[in-house]
């Protein structure tokens, strides 16, 4: 018997790590996979609340995070490529147009 | 307690994988350190009696998605991520605030979350139960979805071919109607 | 029971004039435009005349209201219009006189650009001048009041392109607001206190109340605040600056504005509230210094002048203190009579004046006239009339009005003999410099350049880049068509025969309207009037008084005789024994200089530093470009957070999300 | 059972299963040179042994003994791990397909799989796409342009083919209504008319389209010809294992042929009926071991088809079969699929 604030705090740590990523890594791919860590501890959570409230719906929801997360890398890996393709690097710091 | 010790073992490569993606400086290792997570989540899934999302995950996650991040990486041979000086401010104020954050929440989450125990297989999704509520209850969040997957595949098309091959495609396209 | 009289035509028919003139004007021809206008104009005054006729069996006042105007509770104001003998006084002299002018300025301004414009401001003016002379509350007069001003402005100002011409209208239009100002301030306390600002009921409510002979009360205040409206408008002390400099205008213009009707306006609208000053004798006193004051101040600048028709302006200002005289020694009649015999005479002399710079082509310098009888007789004799008038010989009209003012102004419970004698002393003045004008203009020799070189002279003349009153060119000094000297005429023998009627009858006509005698005897007027100067010896002394105003008005013509015709170098003389006096006199006695230092610069300083430099650039165009340059400060210190850097964004998002977790957490965990 | 005796029993399941298996792809792998040899008018393999049956054998000492050369500039850890995942993927995933009903041997009474789980299916399809890691790895750690074009391939490959395999196979699943391939065999089972098995080929809705759809994307997730591009000799010398020689390369040999099996298993279970065979005979031992014959045969008839395949058609150029995935198989699969639901949901 696991209690289900094992299963929370799991997730937390899953989507504290994905947070990390995201703010301290330099490479734009690994910054993308650190956004899903944090889906992925999303859907922790989702699978342990249904597992706790007996409500499929939790699971349901969970899909529909897999297929939006699918949607959202496909998108941004082509964005990447189109990045990498103009600016040469993968370097988010170096990608900064935008600036001023 | 065989699934108290199965969730501590995989709960435990599931950090290990997560911290593993952050030390890495590589992203191929980053991303098969992130397929180690997702396994190992698959698992907890198991454990928790959804086993068709666990299917799920190990197929669209570990099985396509991270396959395109995989193909990416070496599509653009991403090398070895190269230092640029961090910011001071993140240093000094990022590092504990996380810590203290983490705390907070994990002490939240074990204080004032429902200490019920969750059994294990407790909730057996069957993939029939779930299609129902998915084409039911459901419906319209899974039209939209599909939509915007429909929205998704276009726009990476438009964005990842180059834009002189869609010139040229088009172009072809009008002599061929033309 | 009155028949229904339609007052309310008369203002509107020379308004339709104007409209149809100011409006379509520019494709009319000239022929079609003077129809227009003297048509319109021309059926105001038959219309007057008619009313005139039936005037008799009318029951006075008689009041046809037209319209509600305002009504606020229980304030209303009307178009209404108000037929008394006064207001019949005023209209037959305005529409008379008025048509006269027009007649005269077909010819006068024939050649001139805008002809369409003049003859529709020429309208518009008798448009606003017979609001005036007709409303039947303050209101609507006030209407009338600006209303001329207006006209006056536009008419001043018609040689727009000429410098002076548009300063001059500017400058009119600006001393009037003055007037206008004590005048509006008048109506709001009669707003307050009356409730009301129909003729009838102010008067009826005023009757109620007691004279204030000793201490200055609300009857008083009103007085003079009407007073100052007045002496903006009829260029009393010290409001009268305007009055010269308009003399820029068209000749016609100076003739019926500035002579003949709008300046007796003020005069107009103190007999109309006669009651009010009745009642308020220290008011009527200022009315009647002023006066005093005025004419001797202005006789005297008037001898020294050159220009010939600002001899004519000054004389004009000095004959409204005359009327100002007889109003402030409550005898309005005589005021209104030299008022209506002036409109006559000044009229005629203007017109006259207008024909002789017309005949010497532009020329207004009397110094550079001279010996013209012989070429334009019929302006001569014309102009003689109307000079003996104003001087004062009997049996003209001008004797007769001025007569009854200096016996008013003796005799009346508030008259003095200072009046009196300063009276008799303008009347000398005057009679002087009307004749020395006389004698410069039609004796001696012509000094003018010769009548050959006169197209020369036009070229460099006082007109220069203006366009002159008269281009056409062909040479030699020439009398006037006859389109200008039927008007001359007519008002010649008005201005021999406008006396005839007599100050008692006249007086005694208007009796109702203003029922001078009346309130002067009244019994509670009695215990507060200033005794009057042993009223016996009135017979006797009348007929003296009037021997030495004759007198006075003989030895001016002497004078002027002795000194321009006689001894042409004694002038000079006298200036040099003068000396400086005579410079002051020369300039006006420095009154436009004085005023420009002590109102019109620091004015203009303070609205420069102050308004200007101060308030406008200072505070308010300050706040703006502060606020605008801190935004940017501001933006410049913000945009910073805009790293551009993407893990600086997700920073910012973090912390915010931070935030909110936290704050989540408080709540759930309280 | 006890705990003891379930742990005991899956051991003796898994080695024999690993044994089974690593010799089936051994002989696969003889087979495959015996009968291209003969397509190709040649012997084969005849030196080793009668028939060289003996061949797999000194193939794999030879693997074994060969020097293992790794090259110098690749990327160490992956290169050496690549092939493992490759092969370990490939071998796991057999664990769930059942090769015959419950026996009971010495009392235990067990079914004739490692372990059986309802959702085998998904487990195996979820093994199979993790399959591609030690493809795409390898390609791209042994850093050669050769070895990354055929990672880029089979990766891109695998993954397009992987859509239209997983949807050939929802009509089976809509017919049986189950991911449990027990189940999926067992509504199989019977013949119409008492000569017509009731395979899912011959079911109504016929799933014959679907299993041609299943055939050829299977041979692409297979990286067999016509589809192998991934390590097409004649363009990228060996593809993505070009820089592997020795043990590495033989577990990728190995993984491609369990693949194969794997596959040609899990047809044999969702189309051909599994182990069902004709009508019972003999005696009860027999009875016993028939079901396993028959899945063997089928199992053999498959691999034999693409043995046959390979021998006999020439290869893709990539845009082709880029386009043959997604512009024909996915269609064509989605269509079946359509079509099977309407029919089934009328029925019903």
């Amino acid at each position: 018997m696991v209690p289900l604030s094992y299963y929370l705090v799991l997730s937390g740590i899953l989507f504290a790590c994905g947070v990390t990523g995201f703010l301290i890594k330099r490479n734009i791919i690994t910054i993308f996979m650190s956004i899903e860590l944090m889906l992925n501890g999303v859907n922790l959570s989702f699978v342990a609340f249904a597992a706790q409230w007996h409500a499929l719906s939790g699971q349901v929801f969970v899909f529909f995070v897999m297929v939006v997360a699918a949607a959202e890398s496909a998108v941004g890996l082509a964005i990447i490529i189109a990045v990498y393709r103009t600016r040469e690097t993968l370097n988010v710091d170096r990608v900064n147009l935008l600036k001023l | 307690m065989l699934h108290l010790l199965v969730f501590s073992v995989f709960g435990l490569v599931c950090v290990a994988g997560a911290v593993n993606l952050l030390v890495q400086r590589h992203p191929i290792n980053s991303a098969l350190s992130l397929v180690v997570v997702m396994g190992s989540l698959a698992v907890e899934y198991l454990l928790l009696g959804a086993e068709f999302v666990a299917a799920v995950q190990v197929i669209v996650y570990a099985g396509a998605i991270m396959v395109l991040f995989v193909f990416v990486i070496m599509l653009l041979n991403a090398g070895e991520e190269e230092r640029t000086k961090g910011s001071r401010v993140a240093m000094l104020f990022g590092i504990p605030g996380m810590l203290i954050g983490s705390v907070l929440v994990a002490w939240v989450l074990l204080e004032h979350s429902g200490t019920g125990n969750v059994a294990t297989g407790a909730l057996p999704g069957p993939p029939k139960v779930i299609g129902w509520l998915l084409f039911h209850d459901f419906l319209l969040p899974f039209e939209v979805t599909s939509v915007l997957v429909l929205i998704a595949i276009m726009g990476a098309v438009v964005l990842a071919s180059h834009p002189g091959s869609v010139e040229q495609r088009s172009t072809q396209q009008d002599k061929r109607e033309g | 029971m009155t028949p229904n009289l339609h007052l309310w035509l008369i203002p509107v028919l020379p308004l339709v004039g104007a409209a149809l003139n100011g409006l379509f004007g520019k494709r009319f021809s000239r022929q079609t435009i003077s129809a227009i206008a003297l048509g319109f104009s021309g059926a105001a005054l038959v219309m007057a005349l008619w009313i005139a006729a039936q005037f008799s069996s009318l029951t006075l006042p008689c009041i046809e209201t037209l319209a509600t105007w305002i009504r606020a509770g229980d304030f209303q104001v009307d178009f209404a219009f108000y037929l008394d003998q006064l207001s019949l006084v005023m209209l037959l002299v305005v529409t008379g006189v008025g048509f006269l002018i027009h007649i005269y300025s077909v010819g006068y301004m024939w050649e001139e650009g805008g002809f369409y414009r003049f003859f529709s401001y020429l309208n518009l003016f008798m448009f606003f001048m017979l609001t005036l002379v007709l409303a039947s509350n303050y209101l609507l007069m006030f209407i009338g009041w600006e209303g001329v001003g207006l006209a006056s402005y536009l008419l001043i100002g018609f040689w727009f392109t000429k410098d002076s011409a548009a300063s001059a209208g500017k400058k009119a239009f600006i001393v009037n607001r003055i007037g206008d100002f004590g005048f509006l301030i008048a109506l709001f306390l009669m707003i307050k206190h009356f409730g009301s600002l129909n003729f009838e009921q102010v008067f009826r409510i005023v009757s109620g109340l007691p004279a204030e002979a000793t201490g200055a009360g609300l009857l008083t205040a009103i007085g003079l605040l009407l007073m100052v409206g007045a002496a903006g408008k009829s260029a009393q002390l010290p409001l009268y600056v305007w009055l010269p400099d308009a003399m820029e205008g068209p000749t016609p213009v100076s003739a019926l504005i500035h002579a003949a009707t709008m300046v007796t306006a003020g005069v107009y609208m103190v007999a109309r509230s006669h009651v009010v000053f009745d009642r308020a004798p220290q008011a009527l006193m200022v009315v009647a210094i002023v006066g005093t004051l005025t004419a001797l101040f202005a006789a005297t600048i008037g001898v020294c002048q050159t220009d010939i028709k600002k001899v004519l302006a000054y004389s004009t200002i000095s004959q409204l203190g005359y009327m100002f005289i007889g109003c402030g020694v409550a005898a309005y009649s005589a005021g209104i009579f030299h008022l209506m015999t002036h409109a006559f005479f000044k009229g005629l002399l203007f017109l006259a004046a207008g024909s002789v710079i017309h005949a010497v082509g532009g020329e207004q310098d009397m110094r550079r006239m001279g010996g013209l009888r012989h070429h334009i007789p019929w302006t001569f004799w014309t102009m003689t009339a109307a000079t003996f008038a104003i001087a004062g010989f009997p049996p003209f009209a001008g004797f007769f009005s001025k007569d009854a003012i200096l016996w008013q102004a003796y005799s009346s419970p508030y008259g003095s003999w200072v009046y009196w004698a300063i009276g008799v002393f303008t009347a000398f003045l005057t009679s002087f410099y009307m004749f020395r004008l006389w004698f410069l203009t039609f004796f001696g020799e012509y000094r003018g350049e010769a009548a050959a070189s006169e197209h020369v002279h036009l070229a460099g003349g006082s007109r220069a880049g203006a366009p002159a009153p008269h281009e056409h060119g062909h040479g030699g000094i020439h009398e006037s068509p006859t389109v200008m000297l039927i008007p001359l005429v007519i008002l010649a023998v008005l201005s021999i025969c406008g006396g005839w009627v007599g100050s008692e009858r006249f007086d005694k006509f208007l009796a109702p309207a203003l029922h001078s005698g009346v309130t002067a005897y009244s019994p509670e007027q009695a215990a507060v009037a200033t005794p009057a100067p042993e009223p016996r010896e009135h017979g006797a002394s009348e007929g003296l008084l009037t021997s030495i105003s004759i007198l006075a008005a003989v030895s001016g013509l002497f004078l002027a005789w002795l000194l321009y015709q006689r001894r042409p170098q004694l002038p000079q003389e006298i200036a040099h024994a003068l000396g400086s006096f005579y410079d002051a006199v020369v300039h006006k006695y420095y009154v436009d200089e004085i005023y420009a230092a002590v109102f019109v610069k620091p004015l203009i300083d303070g609205s420069t530093r102050i308004l200007w430099h101060g308030i406008d650039r200072d505070v308010i165009d300050a706040t703006l470009d502060n606020s605008a340059e801190g935004a940017r400060e501001v933006s410049d210190a913000m945009r910073h957070m805009q790293s551009g850097n993407l893990r600086s964004y997700a920073g910012w998002i973090a912390a915010g999300a931070a935030v909110v977790i936290a704050y989540m957490i408080w709540m759930g965990t309280r | 059972m006890g705990i003891g005796t379930f742990i005991l029993v899956s051991i003796i399941k898994i080695v024999v299963a690993i044994g089974v298996l690593l010799t089936a792809v051994a002989y696969t792998v003889w087979l495959e040179r015996k009968v291209v040899g003969h397509i190709q008018n040649r012997w084969g393999p005849t030196r080793v042994g009668p028939f060289g049956l003996l061949q797999p054998l000194a193939d794999g000492v030879k693997f074994i003994f060969k020097e293992d050369l790794i090259p110098p500039h690749a990327y160490k850890p992956l290169f050496i791990a690549a092939p493992m995942i490759a092969l370990i993927f490939a071998l796991t995933s057999i664990s769930v397909i059942p090769i015959g009903n419950w026996i009971t041997v010495f009392g235990i009474h067990t079914p004739l799989e490692i372990t059986d789980v309802n959702i085998g299916l998904l487990v195996v399809l979820g093994i199979t796409s993790l399959g591609v890691y030690g493809v795409a790895l390898a390609g791209w750690s042994s850093n050669s342009k050769y070895s990354l074009l055929g990672g880029l391939r089979a990766s891109a490959q695998m993954v397009s083919y992987e859509i239209s395999l997983g949807l050939s196979l929802v009509g089976v699943l809509i017919l049986a209504g189950s991911f449990s391939l027990r189940d999926i065999v067992d509504a199989q089972a019977g013949t119409y008319w008492g000569f017509i098995p009731r395979w899912n080929i011959f079911q109504w809705p016929p799933q014959i389209i679907a299993f041609f759809i299943y055939l050829m994307a299977a041979y692409a997730e297979t990286n067999r010809i016509p589809f192998d591009l991934p390590e097409a000799e004649t363009e990228l010398v060996a593809g993505y294992h070009t820089e592997y020689s020795a043990m590495k390369f033989a577990m990728f040999f190995m993984a491609e042929y369990a693949n194969m099996i794997t596959v040609a298993s899990l047809a044999t279970l969702l189309f051909l009926g599994g182990w069902h065979g004709p009508h019972r005979f003999g005696p009860p031992l027999l009875q016993a071991i028939l079901p396993v014959f028959w899945f063997a045969a089928k199992i053999f008839a498959f691999l034999f088809l693409y043995i046959w395949v390979r021998g006999t058609l020439p290869r893709f150029r990539y845009d082709q079969l880029m386009a043959f995935g997604w512009k024909f198989l996915l269609p064509l699969a989605i269509a079946n699929l359509v079509i099977t639901a309407l029919i089934v949901a009328l029925r019903a």
